[in-house]
């Protein structure tokens, strides 16, 4: 059934589905913020998607050896990342935020990262931000957000770093854990492309321009919001 | 439903993976024996380098190298891409338990072979296969066993199986032991199935022909 | 018929045979007896290049078979072989057995090759065995399929390794009585044994074996009752 | 440094799991053989849940199951942690090479051993067992050999060990293959030290004892 | 000193033994002989409870040794057994193979236990292997000191299942010439063996066994002179 033609209609999205809300699995599909976005790049250039769940630093570089054409997955933009992959304009301001055990506080304030046993994502922006930025006891670097969700319950980390939305999320879930009050970095996504794909990289600027201008975007985060 | 999808993916590429995983060890085993009995050296060597590296690294490592390394084509489906990372693993092992096969066959039924006049080859082929065959296939059947409980690696290779679906189950309601344990109860109801059908079929095998 | 001119054959620095001399004409059925070790099978494996001679040679109807140039897959074929072990293929019946070189090595059709085994199972008294496997025969029975099976081949000379060793006491009999039979046909015979009985009734030349040499050989009566070398006198004092 | 630091996490956690995993493995051999010997049906069959559950599901699934299951402390060391889990792991693949040892040996030497007048457990101690330690040392050495390979999923739990370090530098360094390559070879040069030195040990074993 | 009332042993429902009333005297060597498979090494194992008999008694010394609140242990003391696999202990040196038992189960201190095994040793001219171990020997020092090591702990009986059918033919003498040595000075032997010399130079009665059965008993020169059992008649008629 798959002709050669087909083949070609297709667009290739990874992305790396623990991050509410996002991207993350309902029932098989993946779904959430960037997962619509992404369908709507798709829609504009007549093409299917296929979205390719990854480990995220796996997406990332999927990208950039071409098994994906682009990745939207909360991909925060940075000077290291530009050097390897061309990014879109940002689709959304995001803040990085401290997420701690509410009965037993071992962060009392953002600015208190020292010394601490922080979590994060591997390869995820705050990854690499505490890494340079704070002098960490130890940097606890997980596959996925909900094991280090569950480590931070049991008090095996102090603290996890990371975007405020699936923060939100994280915490609604669990009555154990709080936002600290105060934002750690400021933090812009976009949507990476492989180095030099131009043609692909103004389909998706333009595509984001629209969105955004039709509201399209608060609308996306209402729906996958509002579910929990 | 989750966990089905997942499920068929392991066992898919389980399944796949033992084929070629057969095709490899086939071809490395004769090479090696023949190798071996002709005094090729350099053949030889080159089947060991094969086996030594594959049986001397973690299988995520050779996973995430494999995977890097061949597949930048955009198409390839993702099934596709677990069974040859997991069919290379495997022929490795596969290629010593033919091997093994074969030299568990009494040295006295190729004596008795040549001492007819037949070859190596003819001897091998009419004498030998036919009675390592019945070693082999418990332990190919043994060694699809393993490959579905290994699978259980590929998630860090894009590859949703039952155990990443069961993560990704676990990261939506940030509930994760439920998951696994479902996943582990459906591991262990397939394996332990398949184990005893294995046994049977042994005990089958083995029944018509003691010596 | 077979000739061996200074045979020697080492495993890695281990002497096992230290030169061998030895003539066996056609006709002839040779014992070969001795001490465990001494390198009667490997001498009797030599014969049919199953042990290739690290030095010397050996000559079989006008043929040196150790020159590397000669097909000794084709000489083999005219070289019976049974083992100690009997080495039944446990994967096929008893005619398959039989009919599975004939057949393989183009020398006879599968019908021809039928009628020859069921010929031999009848001159065995073991027709009704010839769908059984293996397994499901007894020692003395495998040992005579065994046997049947290189005479299939039509073999100008049967080399025998200790065919009854391995054999409870009951079986023995009928398993030399086969042997016997063959030598009053006239087949050619070179059989290490321990049966002091067998070498009496139907050897023509009996060999004594020690520490890879042949130190003794003679014709039975002389053999027995008038061993010279002391090893011998030893080893018989033992045995008989 | 990355690299060091990983390996001696993966070596650390090899080498405690492996302890722990004889110390589980030779209680539950012993329970196993001494109940099926005086026919305690309850107790071989709670060793045999135990050894079908850890044989029937994968390494990966049962780790995050331990892992999230048991360890609510907040101070427990990860080397702590991760070799907990792989020796639970490792007991019963430890227990099953404990019994094949004990099994291989002949059943005539538990019979002459009786019938000089020396009751089970006696001829257990000074009879079987001595005899099987030589079966199942070198088996030993080679479950730690696994176990330094399978460690390498060790990275699911947060553990950074030699995979999950070549994983960062790869994700800081954004050429994911080179650091892969260097773990595949730390990986082989000491899977494979360790395989010559065990055959040497092994050689040495089997001299003085032919039988 | 040892008597069997209705003995029987089935292997799952494959009956080996059935039913074998047999009294056995201090000071007799009774001789079993049949052909394989016939019960002879079940039956000799039952004795020393190797294997647990499905049914009927055992009495050893006025002791029913069947009754399970007899200590075993303590009787087995009193009977030794040698096995046609000779199961030495390979982790032992000879000396080791032999004190052992004596010393472990406290019936002799180490030093009691050293001089009777260089006695032992002595006697069958073996001293100078006492530090050897058992893969250093050939088969035929092998069972002898197999012999002496239940001999170390003076039994009442000798049990013997063929101790001399894994020996080259060479050794059997050697071991043959233990056992006629302890008949003479006056063990009570029960010996399963294929060698009919034997039978017939010690043995104070043989005992033919055929599916499971004792089916004739006679003294050795009536026994093999005149046998009236088919059965027996057939059997000797191969082996003789
Ligand atoms: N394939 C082999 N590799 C190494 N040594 C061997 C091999 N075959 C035989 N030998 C050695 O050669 C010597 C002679 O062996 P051979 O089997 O010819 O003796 P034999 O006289 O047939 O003894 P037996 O009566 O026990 O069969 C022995 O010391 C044996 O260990
Ligand atoms: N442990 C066992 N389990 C099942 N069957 C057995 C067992 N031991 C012996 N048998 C069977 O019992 C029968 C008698 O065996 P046994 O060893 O007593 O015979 P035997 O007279 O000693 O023969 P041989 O001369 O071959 O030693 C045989 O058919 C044998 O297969
Ligand atoms: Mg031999
Ligand atoms: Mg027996």
């Amino acid at each position: 059934a798959c002709g050669t033609k087909e083949k070609n209609e297709k667009l290739i999205v990874g992305t790396e589905a623990g991050f509410a809300p996002y991207e993350y699995m309902e029932g098989d599909e993946v779904v959430g913020v960037d997962m619509d976005i992404a369908k709507a790049i798709a829609e504009s250039m007549g093409k299917e998607l296929e979205i390719k769940n990854m480990d995220f630093d796996g997406a990332l570089l999927a990208v950039q050896n071409g098994t994906v054409d682009f990745v939207a997955a909360g991909v925060s933009v940075n000077e290291e990342r530009k050097k390897v992959m061309d990014f879109s304009v940002d689709y959304v301001d995001s803040v990085e935020v401290v997420v701690v055990n509410k009965d037993n506080p071992a962060v009392a304030d953002v600015e208190d990262l020292d010394d601490k046993v922080i979590g994060v994502q591997q390869g995820n922006i705050a990854d690499f931000w505490v890494e340079d930025n704070v002098n960490a006891k130890e940097i606890k670097r997980y596959t996925k957000f909900a094991q280090a969700a569950e480590d931070l319950k049991n008090g095996r980390i102090d603290c996890i770093v990371m975007d405020q939305f699936p923060a939100e999320e994280l915490v609604a879930a669990n009555q154990e854990l709080a936002i600290l009050d105060g934002i750690l970095f400021e933090d812009k996504y976009a949507i990476a492309v492989k180095k030099g794909n131009k043609e692909l990289l103004d389909e998706i600027n333009s595509v984001i321009e629209q969105l955004k201008e039709d509201g399209k975007i608060e609308e996306f985060y209402a729906n996958h919001t509002s579910k929990n | 439903m989750a966990y089905l999808d997942g499920l068929k993916v392991t066992l898919l590429i389980s399944f796949m993976a033992i084929l070629l995983g057969i095709a490899i060890g086939v071809v490395v085993a004769i090479l090696k024996v023949a190798s071996s009995n002709y005094k090729i050296k350099w053949l030889t060597r080159i089947c060991n380098i094969y086996i030594n590296i594959i049986r001397g690294t973690p299988l995520m490592v050779q996973l995430l190298i494999i995977y890097n390394l061949i597949f930048n084509s955009r198409n390839t489906n993702e099934l596709v891409i677990g069974a040859v990372c997991f069919g290379i693993n495997s022929g490795a092992y596969v290629a010593e338990i033919i091997r093994a096969g074969i030299e568990s066959i009494d040295k006295g039924q190729m004596e008795a072979g040549r001492s007819l006049g037949f070859n190596y080859i003819k001897t091998m082929r009419l004498i030998i296969l036919p009675q390592a065959v019945k070693n082999i296939l418990p332990a190919l059947g043994n060694e699809f066993i393993v490959l579905i409980k290994e699978t259980s690696v590929a998630g860090v290779i894009a590859v949703t199986d039952l155990t990443k679906a069961a993560q990704y189950v676990g990261s939506r309601t940030w509930d994760i032991l439920p998951p696994l344990i479902i996943a582990a109860l459906c591991y262990l109801v397939i394996v332990m199935g398949l184990s005893r059908l294995l046994s049977v079929f042994e005990r089958r095998l083995s029944k018509g022909d003691r010596h | 018929m077979i000739v061996t001119k200074n045979l020697k054959k080492a495993f890695g620095d281990h002497m096992v045979l230290k030169g061998i001399d030895e003539t066996i004409e056609k006709g002839e059925k040779v014992v070969v007896i001795g001490p465990s070790g001494s390198g009667k099978s490997t001498f009797l494996r030599c014969l049919n290049l199953l042990e290739v001679p690290t030095e010397g040679e050996i000559w079989f109807e006008d043929i040196n078979i150790t020159d590397s140039k000669e097909n000794i897959n084709l000489i083999r074929r005219k070289m019976g072989m049974v083992f100690q072990q009997f080495n039944l293929f446990p994967h096929l019946s008893v005619k398959q057995n039989i009919t599975l070189a004939p057949v393989k090595l183009g020398i006879m059709t599968k019908e021809e090759a039928d009628r020859k085994a069921m010929e031999l199972l009848k001159r065995i008294g073991l027709t009704e065995k010839a769908d059984a496997y293996p397994n499901q025969l007894s020692g003395g029975q495998k040992q005579r399929i065994a046997i049947i099976r290189s005479l299939a081949m039509n073999p100008d000379v049967m080399l025998f390794d200790e065919p009854t060793s391995a054999l409870d006491p009951e079986m023995v009999g009928e398993v030399l009585d086969l042997m016997v039979q063959l030598a009053e046909e006239g087949m050619t015979m070179v059989v290490v044994t321990h049966e002091m009985q067998f070498a009496k009734k139907v050897g023509t030349r009996v060999l004594f074996m020690d520490e890879g040499k042949i130190v003794e050989q003679n014709t039975p009566d002389q053999f027995f009752d008038n061993p010279t070398h002391p090893r011998l006198k030893e080893f018989l004092s033992k045995v008989l």
